[in-house]
């Protein structure tokens, strides 16, 4: 295995470190437990937006720290959710007067330790509330299974949401635009060669010289399918027909009810796609690949689209949330409405993400 | 025979040094079917836990409640939420307890795997560490029931553990990550069936090192 | 060999497509031959900052047209420099009243490329400048080489001549600051894998799975030394080493004087980096390498800074000037004085850089 | 025999078809101790002067001039505005001339040499396509001198520049991309120092098989 790196045992500390080092007007980072927050404390009065996961997903969710996104960001080691300690500790870090919205992405070790960490900061009196990410086309149903995994749409979530909560939403708000931008946002992605986890040394899974696989996670975990390579215009087509042809999506989510101040189930519906739909689309490379071939990828989701009458108002090209060095991208589509299409157009900057200011 | 602070700090140490020696196996079963992480969080948790443990003092109460709050902060994933919950409600099950029967440590132990259901409402059956948890309970009780000593119940209960365990074999997993592979999930062994199966294992190898039994009826009878 | 393509003959074509889809309010893009310019053209007493050179390194050249940076690109075919009629038709399709200041990465084919160019603009009446970028300390003389090749460097005589030409400088000032950044630069790279160039189908040199190839270029060349794999540190040491301890270096390069309407020789030397200079630190991704590993390189870097008594004052982290698909990174730096500075912050918006707007 | 607009489309079709060829032979040089791109970066321009010569008319001067810049604008790289260099210069050598002899033909290939290392600098052992330029034009005009026919002396010229080329494979690069390997370019042959002596290779091959000789004096004497 090479990688840019001094040892295992050090990674996430140091890229954090890094990450601090880079951006000192924008964030800090603190250790043990970890956890990322803004330098410039927003004001008091608003609505705190804190995200997490694994390691492994740069710039997702330490990128996205800053005005106008996220106002903290708990890292777990490579692949594996943060603990409920760390969540804590960065809510206890940011103002919280008005509420705090956790964005976490659909994996039982994120949901479970997110649950725990909300737990916890109700007993402190935090009021909060909870979305769960989950926009992966390529789990079917969640009857038999985790339900959808949490991607691309993770971004669109936390910008609308990180706008909206700028801008001086409460709570509430925050957190509707938040459920409403999942629902309208699905993905599905696709590898040509696995990912290396570091503490392990050699490859999750194995492609031969010309495969690929469908479907796949975040985490190397293996996709749907496996395919032999085809054309850019095919793959695209893969991606963007599941995206598109995917029908209603149920299920039932629990979210915290700071009013009941306990867990409440809702049955939450992302509509299918239709003709006439406006929506963001989101081009993601999974680490690996490199931007030029996204750009490509992007044109021919702009055919592809043009095709089904979907309107992309705006786009994202780029490695967004990754997986480790992994090549092979990912397509997101997010419905947008002229609210949450103000709050994405808002200004943010972040290390990643940046406009109008 | 009865169990009591020492016991249990036994029983952590002897599964830490069985899970870091099984940490390549356990992960490389998570990359099949999963991330490939779980024997990296589990090994990492509990060497943590054998860390913390040596520096403090600390009763029964004290040590589990110690176990479950450092693998819940330190192991990440699925599995260190829900063996984390394990540890720290089968505390409050024996709070103020110096040493537990082995009725009591069933009891202890039903109480934490109570933890991990209401937390991942994983069923039996699911592809779970569940799935080795429920059958070595029950046996655990039903030895208990039926008389026999310490370190034939926890053999017992090891025992159900491993054929739970292999019973994650062919299933399809519905909870956890592996869940996302439907039908490709089956015919590879669940990691966290495995690290429970583990656990349980140095469980009976400790009381059986704890030498002379208390209750032989079962085994003489 | 798998890439997210549809056919190598199409590769450089469906690239720029997509970017000029992605990117309408910044760029358009024509073909044939292909140049990319600014959608909205600046005024028409701007000096005009054109580069170019062979496909494969994006976002350079086409990622960084737009405000504040440059008014026209133009893309070869895969690592291979653009033509010289390519050159002229991008020069005729921007305002060029002010003048032109071509930049130009010292490479042969790119050099004899911009000077046909030169001399063909020259006969139709453009004033003109040019700049040879050439910041490769991999390269140890240019007695017995080409030169020191063109490299990272290159993005900041794009941002720091193009804030200047935005800010309304003359030409001869432009030009100055954009001998004055090269002069300023070093750069070296290093790398964890060869790159596949897609109408060859195979990588270009091969790694053991535990060599890396030090000093290499940004074409898949073969580099100065091969060695093991070591530690992150290590690597920051050899590349920041071999920058901070390079020598002066001069050397004879050919520009174009407007006012004698033909090539003058002059000597151009980079003096040594000095302890207490500024600088600019760019921690480059070779294309396959994560951001979050060249943060950790970054954190190395400004470990190794602070030994030397470098001040990094800006710094930026992330793919730039890449070699395809390439593992690896490389580490620029530039002294600024506060001029250089001043233009470097200056707004920009291109789809690869953006700030202030 | 004279040379005239059709046979020099002959050469050029010859050419192309054997770089065509040697396009997968000449990358792997370039990928050896350049960037991997001579072979598509030839092969991709002379295809294209074909089809610019098929569709247009024109003397041996706008022959060659329409090859130059069709080179120029489309092969790339430093051995495009080289090779498109040598044809514009050559093609202004010829002006308004219909026909050329051995000697006028040798004084237009010079003349196009000089474009070359004009533009290039580079001079005869900086393992370059001068290497194989300059001895085949040395070599062509010896022949011409000593009165062989432009067959014969076409084929000397070729038979240098294979000399030429081989001359490249222990040198240092000093020009080019293949200097920045410095002693690591030793070993290899230069690609351009490959297809100029293609090039080179194919303009005898049309003059042999162009029939009937003049001037066997040499030959015969
Ligand atoms: N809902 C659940 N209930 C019980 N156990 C679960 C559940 N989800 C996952 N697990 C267990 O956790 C194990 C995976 O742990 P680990 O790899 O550490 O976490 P992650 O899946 O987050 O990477 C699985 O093998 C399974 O035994
Ligand atoms: N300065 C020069 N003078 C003459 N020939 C040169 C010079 N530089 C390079 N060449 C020739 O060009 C060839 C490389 O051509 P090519 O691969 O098409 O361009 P590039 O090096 O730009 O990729 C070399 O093999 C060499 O023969
Ligand atoms: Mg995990
Ligand atoms: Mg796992
Ligand atoms: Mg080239
Ligand atoms: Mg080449």
């Amino acid at each position: 295995m090479k990688k840019l790196i001094n040892g295992v045992e050090r990674i996430v500390y140091e890229q954090l470190e890094g990450l601090a080092l880079a951006h000192p007007q924008l964030l800090r980072v603190a250790f043990d437990p970890h956890y990322i927050v803004r330098s410039r404390p927003p004001a008091a009065n608003k609505v705190a937006v804190i995200s997490g996961g694994g390691s492994g997903h740069e710039p997702l969710h330490s990128g996205f720290v800053g005005y106008g996104m996220l106002d903290g960001a708990c890292p777990g080691a490579v692949f594996t959710s943060p603990t409920p300690d760390q969540i804590v500790a960065c809510v206890q870090a940011v103002p919280r007067a008005a509420g705090v919205l956790l964005i976490v992405k659909n994996y039982t070790g994120d949901v479970l330790s997110f649950e725990m960490a909300a737990e916890l900061l109700h007993m402190e009196g935090v009021t909060l509330r909870t979305v769960v990410v989950d926009d992966d086309v390529a789990v079917k149903d969640s009857l038999y299974t985790a339900g959808r995994r949490g991607v691309g749409a993770t971004l669109m979530v936390e910008k609308i949401a990180g706008g909206a909560a700028e801008a001086g939403c409460g709570l509430d708000q925050v957190a509707e635009l938040a459920r409403r931008t999942n629902l309208g946002s699905r993905s599905m992605g696709l590898a040509l060669s696995s990912c290396t986890v570091p503490a392990v040394g050699a490859p999750t899974f194995a492609l031969a010289a010309d495969e690929i696989e469908i479907g796949i996670g975040i985490h190397g975990e293996p996709g749907q399918k496996r395919l032999p390579c085809v054309t850019l215009d095919e793959m695209t087509a893969l991606l963007a027909g599941a995206i598109l042809d995917d029908g209603p999506y149920a299920r039932v989510e629990r979210e915290w009810s700071p009013q009941q101040g306990e867990w409440v189930e809702c049955t939450l519906v992302n509509p299918p796609f239709a003709a006439g739909d406006r929506v963001i689309a989101l081009v993601n490379g999974m680490g690996g690949t490199p931007l030029s071939e996204l750009y490509a990828a992007y044109r021919s989701l702009v055919y592809f689209c043009r095709g089904r009458d979907i309107q992309i108002v705006r786009n994202l090209v780029g490695p967004y949330v990754t997986a480790l060095e992994m090549a092979g991208f990912s397509i997101t589509l997010t419905r947008v409405d002229d609210e949450m299409l103000h709050f994405w157009d808002a200004p943010v900057h972040t290390p990643a993400l940046r406009w109008r200011m | 025979m009865l169990i009591d602070g020492s016991f249990v700090r036994n029983w952590l140490a002897t599964a830490a040094h069985d899970l870091q020696e099984a940490k390549a196996y356990l992960t490389q079963l998570d990359a099949a079917i999963g991330d490939a992480d779980h024997g990296l969080n589990i090994a990492r948790g509990f060497a943590a836990v054998v860390e913390k443990l040596d520096a403090a003092g600390g009763e029964l109460d004290g040590v589990l409640k110690l176990t479950g709050t450092t693998l819940m902060s330190t192991v990440g994933g699925a599995s260190g939420v829900l063996y984390g919950n394990f540890f720290v409600r089968a505390a409050a099950a024996v709070a103020g307890k110096q040493t537990l029967d082995a009725a009591q440590l069933a009891a202890a132990l039903h109480i934490g795997l109570e933890g991990i259901i209401q937390r991942g409402r994983a069923a039996v059956g699911d592809k779970t560490m569940v799935d080795s948890w429920a059958p070595a309970l029950e046996a655990l009780d039903g030895a208990v029931a039926s008389g026999a000593g310490l370190a034939a119940a926890l053999q017992s209960a090891a025992a159900a553990a491993e054929a739970g365990m292999n019973s994650t074999l062919p299933l399809v997993a519905k909870k956890g990550r592996a869940s996302y592979l439907g039908e490709r999930s089956a015919g590879h062994l669940d990691p966290g069936a495995v690290s429970t199966y583990i656990l349980l294992r140095a469980l009976a190898t400790v009381a059986a090192q704890a030498g002379p039994e208390g209750g032989e009826r079962a085994a003489s009878g």
